[in-house]
């Protein structure tokens, strides 16, 4: 039955419990999310909260934050039950969250993000001078250098998540809940945020972490919490655990990323020659004067620090994005003046950063999404084939091994790890030559990480696929990839075989090695 | 010399665009400039278009208005702004306003009409009829003079009435509906001639038009022609090229003399019936121009 | 397996499972619901001569909202369609009249299938205009057909000068006779604009469901960029979107004339409004990727079932307004409730 | 300080820096075209006194847009604000005839400020219907106005029996004096409707720039689900802007009906499209989040110079409509190419 029965928090911690959940359920129509959690909050100490993609993380976060409430259970606060309808009412028992998915509305300017809901009044009005002063404070608190006035949809999305994580600051609740804040932001930033994190709990705060980066967690943690298919599986104090212990209650083996498969290196698939992109002002260039060559069966990882120039550099290549300057070939063959279907049919596609921007149909089935760039492969005369699209579908739903009931769901209803594969795997059906993954790991869980990767590192093995994906995790470089490329302020600085270290690619991305 | 300001309701309805064109020539022969603007029906946009003929200093304003109560502020208005104005085709509910109310007899154009229909019809029958807008008093008008008239006849049987805004979609639409419920009547009568073509259409279409007596009112032009191919019983010419003349005349008269040509303010023309023996003898020179 | 993905309420169709249009279409229920209660109320209702009758009516606004339909799943909107239908109309009468060539001294007069061609041609090309403004000039859809609305309009009437063109017939020697064959035959006792419907239904709905572009269009509708990076030539769809809405509403101009035998300038003033709510009815999200023919076909049928029904019982013109917008609101109220969803 | 946010295209604002003004809004630019192009073409056009005038035009329009674009920033539209005009002035000449107490025998002649109060809350009424129905019930906005289009007319014309109520004046007597001083009278030379007009406008520029619900209804617009996780009540806020629509469309109800010292049922018809057209010829989103007071006003003058100088040089109406829709499109293409942004 459920884990709370074998373990026990109050029996393993001396520390004073200031939130607790007790024996909480919650449904979403027949789907339960959650099955009967119990967890607790330490004062002035990190819990973090592990488990999978869909293990039930955020949901429980949500109603510790009073954003939804539970089908069934109860919330102590301060050993006294409440129930909050509302955030606002959780706000204002010293209750705030920084949301995983960003909760800004892009029209709208820092400051004005920073205290919607929560307005600084006057007799006339919004006092907006005092606000504009305290978000000013909260920029040189978290070392970033954002005016105040500038609007959300003009930050990256790095900044915008220093916005979201400024709003939950300036609360200055007692308890704050972080459910993966780090996503988007480099690692001189973590360290800011750790930073913070450290000033907060010496203040007595207690922070609630969530974040499927597990040795960034591990460093900033008191107490380890492991949530499995919305049960509570694992309990332990900072001394007990290593990741291993993280990875064993998380999905119960342990795994590795991979190595770089033997795969038969063919010609050069993907040729970029003197590459340019200017950046939005049009001043200067986000990438620059790059070249860049992957062969057929390679696997080609690039890391860079946010704002080196990856993601517009694969966008050029697709054609979502013009190139100022160079060329891209394939096989060859110059594709730099086709357009993105073209380039698809050609055997050049990506993957691209955001999947819920840019890669999924949310109105469309797992089946609709997967089929969506081959409808070619079986369209007969004028009509599709149901029978062949089935067989599409099917077919994809094996090799990218998608956990779903069929091709029918909607893709809304997939985990975020299974929506990652939905992706990848509909680009896999046009049956391409190289493929560009931009950040293919971003959001999702390490079981699903290993299966993302063990799915690249076959298809180049068996099919010769060129493969060239970009990460912000070091150590997902150093798994399937043959050759490793550093890339700051839109050039390659160095690169590497898969025997480098951590250190030396870290060190040449322009980023201080920390600890 | 000087501008007259001529506003009528749609000239997308062939009547008022004669009203306004006829108007307009007439201005133009007398030596004025002339504008035609249309309110559709909108009193808003009707005082909007007087407070522009009051900034372009017009000498005179024809008007044929929205709406009979409605239309009151406006041609206030105007005459404040010391801008005499002329009605055409519609009465507007006070007197003492305008300089002249010009319209067709509708009361005796509806009994004429219905006393045609019934010519045709004989005294026992059922029938149906089609409405117009109702904002526009003209529409009640015709209705109680087919009513008067009818009403006489206890086995006549009216029975349905349907409103169909002066429209010939909505008349061939609300013909069908009727139709069905009322499938054996035989005859039609209708508030003007864009839903009585409308009702003609549908009665074709159902293989029904044979035999059936139809009246129309305005005398447009197609349905001058559809009593020329038999479709249409009869349509009761409004004299709108007459009176949409004798308004500008007037007001040429007023402007250069300071004195009405006619002391009445309500002038009445009489409407005429134009049915398939008149048009043996008389023949049109120009929309709803009938030569005697 | 990838079958069962129709069950889902993006997808369109033709599919008439019985279970899933109880399940699907609350649109349904209403439609049963008019059909029972003027049955009820007046004898002549339900009786195959009327529904004939009654569908004829629904195949004006039924044409339009499948032109309609298509440019929603693409998260647009076309307001222009009424005006287009009005143009196409005075269009083809003007073409039935005869072309006068100044040049030769001569005046042309195109058979019927050349007239019809013309016209949708020139449905076409007034939503291609519109297509063009929103997909390359990037002028919201709202605006660009609002615009249109009043254009097309407006050059209906310059054409004509307000007046009715009326002679549609043809005649024998000049080789045009045929026109008013569309409005006023029948196959098998079915009205030809029904048929006209029936056969645009079925085409539209199997593209929507079995071709690349429906796919593509409900891509497109469901997320823009995403259907953009997966090789959907956004833009291409788009434009089509428009300019088959733009040639849905000049056959529904060709039909609704050929019923009248005559064509005027002021036709299908205030229709777009009608042909939006038959495909919110019919449960397509005007958030763009929802949807589907069948849904918009209830929707259409639904009003124009009501209206003529309250019609035949003889309800007053004012009472017949208070209750279109009720069923209006009543019929999506159902369908929101149904799935939750929320949007414009 | 605060002040300059409205640098921002999402701040709202009454600002009035021309430098600004000049970079943000092209519907300025192209005010000043129609007014130097009219002023070219006609000696009258070009004087205080017509613009006064025809600022009294714009006063009726103006009022229905700001109400409108506090419902489009907020993401939704209402198209039920012209009939809310013509039902609230049905209702203010209902009452302004005296109401019959049937029970008592008496009738009761409400004073003037009192018909003022009961038409706003009637207007409020009316919104907070269309509030409930799209906050609570989920209906789309679309059509939950488009319904309350028909019903609100339908209301209007059962009240009337199609007639229009025509002594506003009332009876000194009676004590009901004064209805028609807000449509006739001039403060300073300026008529009352262009005063009203200021002063809602710069009221609600004020809310939107100065207070909480003016951020709220930004935010909500613009994420609605981040304003809501955020605390924002964005129910609270999404009714609150149909009620003020609605009582924005009251009171241009009230203003038109005493500058034409009558009420009739048919008043405001198409007036949705014309107020949604203002809103978004000054730069607002479909989409939500993005618009201002002052460009809803300077869209609501492009429009209403534009429609009296064509009057006035005597351009046919014909090619007005025409003018109108080329007008619209072209001031809106001048604002997507500037801004690059798509949207329904
Ligand atoms: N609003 C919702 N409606 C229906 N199901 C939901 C909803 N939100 C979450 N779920 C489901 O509840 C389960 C738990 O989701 P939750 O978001 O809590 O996972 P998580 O642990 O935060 O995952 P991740 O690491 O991907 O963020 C999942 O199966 C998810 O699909
Ligand atoms: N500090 C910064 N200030 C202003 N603009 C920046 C900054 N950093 C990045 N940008 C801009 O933001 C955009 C997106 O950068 P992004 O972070 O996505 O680049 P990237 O190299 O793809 O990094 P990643 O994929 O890791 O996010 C680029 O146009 C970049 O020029
Ligand atoms: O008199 C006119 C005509 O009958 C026209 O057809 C409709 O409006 C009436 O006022
Ligand atoms: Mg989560
Ligand atoms: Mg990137």
């Amino acid at each position: 039955m459920t884990a709370h029965q074998t373990i026990n928090p109050e029996t393993l911690t001396t520390d004073e419990v200031v939130m607790s959940a007790r024996d909480v359920a919650k449904f979403y129509g027949p789907l339960q999310a959650l099955k009967g959690v119990n967890f607790d909050i330490h004062r002035g100490q990190v819990t973090t909260l592990f488990g999978e993609n869909g293990a039930g993380k955020s949901t429980l976060m949500k109603i510790l934050s009073g954003i939804i409430s539970p089908t069934s259970g109860e919330i102590l606060l301060d050993g006294a039950p409440v129930r909050f309808n509302g955030a606002n009412h959780a706000l204002a028992h010293g209750i705030s969250i920084i949301h995983q998915e960003l909760a800004l509305a892009g029209n709208l300017n820092v400051r004005d993000n920073i205290f919607m809901g929560r307005e600084i009044r006057t007799a006339t009005g919004v006092d907006f001078a005092e606000e504009e002063r305290i978000t000013r404070l909260l920029m040189e608190e978290l070392e970033e250098d954002i005016d105040p006035l500038t609007p959300v949809e003009e930050l990256r999305l790095g900044q915008q998540q220093i916005v979201e994580i400024a709003r939950a600051l300036q609360a200055k609740s007692r308890i704050l809940i972080m459910d993966e804040p780090t996503s988007a932001l480099s690692a001189s930033e973590v360290e800011v945020l750790f930073k913070v994190i450290n000033d907060l709990t010496a203040k007595g705060v207690s922070i609630v972490y969530i974040s499927h980066h597990l040795e960034e967690a591990l460093e900033i943690t008191d107490h380890a919490v492991v949530l499995r298919d919305g049960e509570m599986t694992a309990w332990a104090p900072r001394s007990q655990i290593d990741i291993e212990w993280i990875v064993r209650n998380m999905v119960g083996e342990n795994f590795d990323l991979g190595s770089p498969p033997n795969s038969e290196m063919g010609a050069s698939a993907l040729t970029i020659e003197d590459l340019c992109v200017p950046d939005t002002s049009g001043n200067g260039l986000v990438v620059d004067h790059m070249n860049l060559n992957v062969r057929s069966g390679e696997i080609v990882c690039i890391y860079g620090l946010m704002g080196a120039g990856r993601t517009e550099m694969m966008e050029c290549a697709a054609g979502r994005l013009r190139a100022q300057n160079g060329k891209v070939k394939l096989l060859d063959q110059d594709v730099s003046h086709l357009s993105i279907a073209d380039r698809i049919s050609a055997g050049l596609v990506l993957v691209p950063e955001d999947r819920q921007r840019d890669g999924l149909v949310q109105t469309m089935t797992v089946g609709h999404n997967l089929s969506l760039s081959s409808i070619a492969a079986f369209t007969r005369g004028l009509f599709t084939s149901r029978k062949d699209e089935r067989k599409v579908i099917e077919d994809s739903i094996r090799e990218v091994t998608v956990k779903t009931e069929s091709g029918a769901t909607m893709i809304g209803a997939l985990s975020g790890g299974n929506q990652q594969k939905v992706v990848i795997g509909k680009m896999l059906a046009t049956q391409p030559d190289v493929i560009l993954l931009d950040e293919p790991s971003r959001g999702i869980d390490i079981g699903a990480k290993a299966e993302v990767f063990k799915l690249l590192a076959r298809t180049a093995e068996e099919r010769g696929l060129a493969v060239l994906y970009s990460t912000s995790e070091v150590g997902e470089c150093l798994s399937i990839a043959h050759r490793i490329i550093v890339m700051n302020r839109g050039r390659i600085t160095a690169e590497f075989d898969h025997t480098a270290t951590k250190e030396q690619i870290m060190a040449a991305s322009g980023e201080a090695v920390h600890h | 010399d000087g501008l007259i300001s001529i506003i009528v309701n749609d000239p997308s309805n062939p009547y008022w665009f004669t009203e306004g064109e006829v108007a307009k020539a007439t201005a133009e022969e007398l030596g004025y400039d002339a504008n035609v603007a249309a309110h559709k029906g909108d009193t808003n946009t009707e005082s909007n278009l007087v407070d522009t003929a009051i900034t372009n200093k017009a000498a005179a304003i024809i008007l044929d208005p929205a709406n009979a109560d409605g239309s009151v502020g406006a041609v206030k208005k105007a005459v404040a702004a010391g801008i005499p104005v002329f009605i055409v085709n519609a009465e507007i509910n006070q007197t003492g306003l305008a300089k002249a109310q010009l319209v067709s007899n509708n009361a005796q154009g509806a009994a004429l009409g219905a006393m045609a229909w019934v010519d045709a019809m004989g005294t026992e029958g059922s029938y149906v009829e089609l409405f117009g807008a109702p904002s526009d008093n003209n529409a009640q008008t015709r209705s109680n003079g087919f009513e008067t008239v009818l009403s006489q006849y206890s086995d006549l049987d009216k029975k349905a009435q349907e409103v169909a805004n002066w429209d010939r979609t909505q008349g061939y639409t609300k013909m069908q509906s009727m139709l069905q419920a009322n499938p054996n009547i035989s005859g039609v009568i209708s508030g003007n001639d864009e839903m009585a073509l409308g009702a003609i259409a549908a009665l074709k279409e159902a293989g029904k038009l044979e035999g059936k007596i139809i009246g129309g009112f305005d005398g447009s032009p197609d349905a001058v022609e559809a009593v020329k191919a038999g479709e249409l019983t009869y349509t009761v010419l409004q004299p709108v090229a007459i009176f949409a003349e004798e308004a500008v005349r007037q007001a040429d008269y007023f402007i250069k003399n300071g004195t009405l040509k006619v002391a009445e303010e309500k002038q009445l023309f009489d409407c005429i019936l134009v049915d398939a023996s008149i048009l043996d003898i008389y023949s049109f020179s120009g929309p709803f121009q009938l030569d005697r | 397996m990838a079958q069962s993905t129709t069950s889902a309420p993006a997808a369109g169709g033709i599919d008439l499972n019985i279970g899933k249009i109880l399940l699907e279409g609350r649109a349904f229920f209403a439609l049963v619901a008019i059909v029972i209660t003027f049955s009820f109320l007046s004898p002549v209702y339900f009786s195959i001569s009327n529904f004939l009758t009654m569908s004829s009516h629904v195949a004006i606004f039924g044409l339009l909202a499948i032109g309609m339909l298509l440019v929603i799943l693409n998260g647009g909107i076309d307001l222009s369609v009424g005006s287009t239908l009005g143009l196409s109309g005075v269009v083809a009468g003007y073409l039935m009249q005869g072309v006068e060539i100044p040049s030769a001294g001569i005046i042309m007069y195109p058979p019927v299938w050349a007239v019809v061609i013309l016209t949708v041609a020139l449905g076409a090309f007034v939503g291609a205009v519109n297509g063009v403004l929103i997909a390359f000039f990037k002028v919201p859809a709202f605006v660009a057909t609002l615009g249109m609305l009043y254009v097309a309009r407006g050059v209906a009437l310059l054409m004509t000068n307000g007046l009715t063109y009326n002679n549609l017939g043809g005649v024998e020697v000049l080789g045009n006779t045929g026109f008013d064959w569309l409005g006023f035959n029948r196959i098998a006792g079915v009205p030809i604009g029904v048929i006209v419907l029936a056969i645009v239904a079925l085409v539209i709905g199997l593209v929507l469901v079995r071709t690349a572009f429906g796919r593509w269009l409900y891509a497109s509708g469901g997320n823009e960029r995403a259907a953009e990076l997966s090789g959907v030539p956004t833009r291409g769809v788009k434009i089509s979107v428009y300019v088959l809405s733009g040639v849905c509403a000049a056959i529904a101009g060709l039909v609704l004339s050929s019923q009248l035998t005559s064509a005027g300038p002021t036709a299908g003033t205030t229709y777009e409004l009608t042909a939006i709510a038959a495909v919110v009815i019919g449960g397509a999200a005007l958030t763009g990727g929802r949807g589907n023919v069948r849904g918009t076909m209830l929707g259409a049928f639904v009003i124009g079932f009501l209206s003529d029904g309250l019609v035949i019982i003889g309800v007053s013109a004012y009472w017949q307004t208070v209750f279109t917008g009720a069923v209006i609101v009543l019929a999506v109220l159902l369908n929101s409730l149904q799935y939750g969803r929320s949007g414009r």
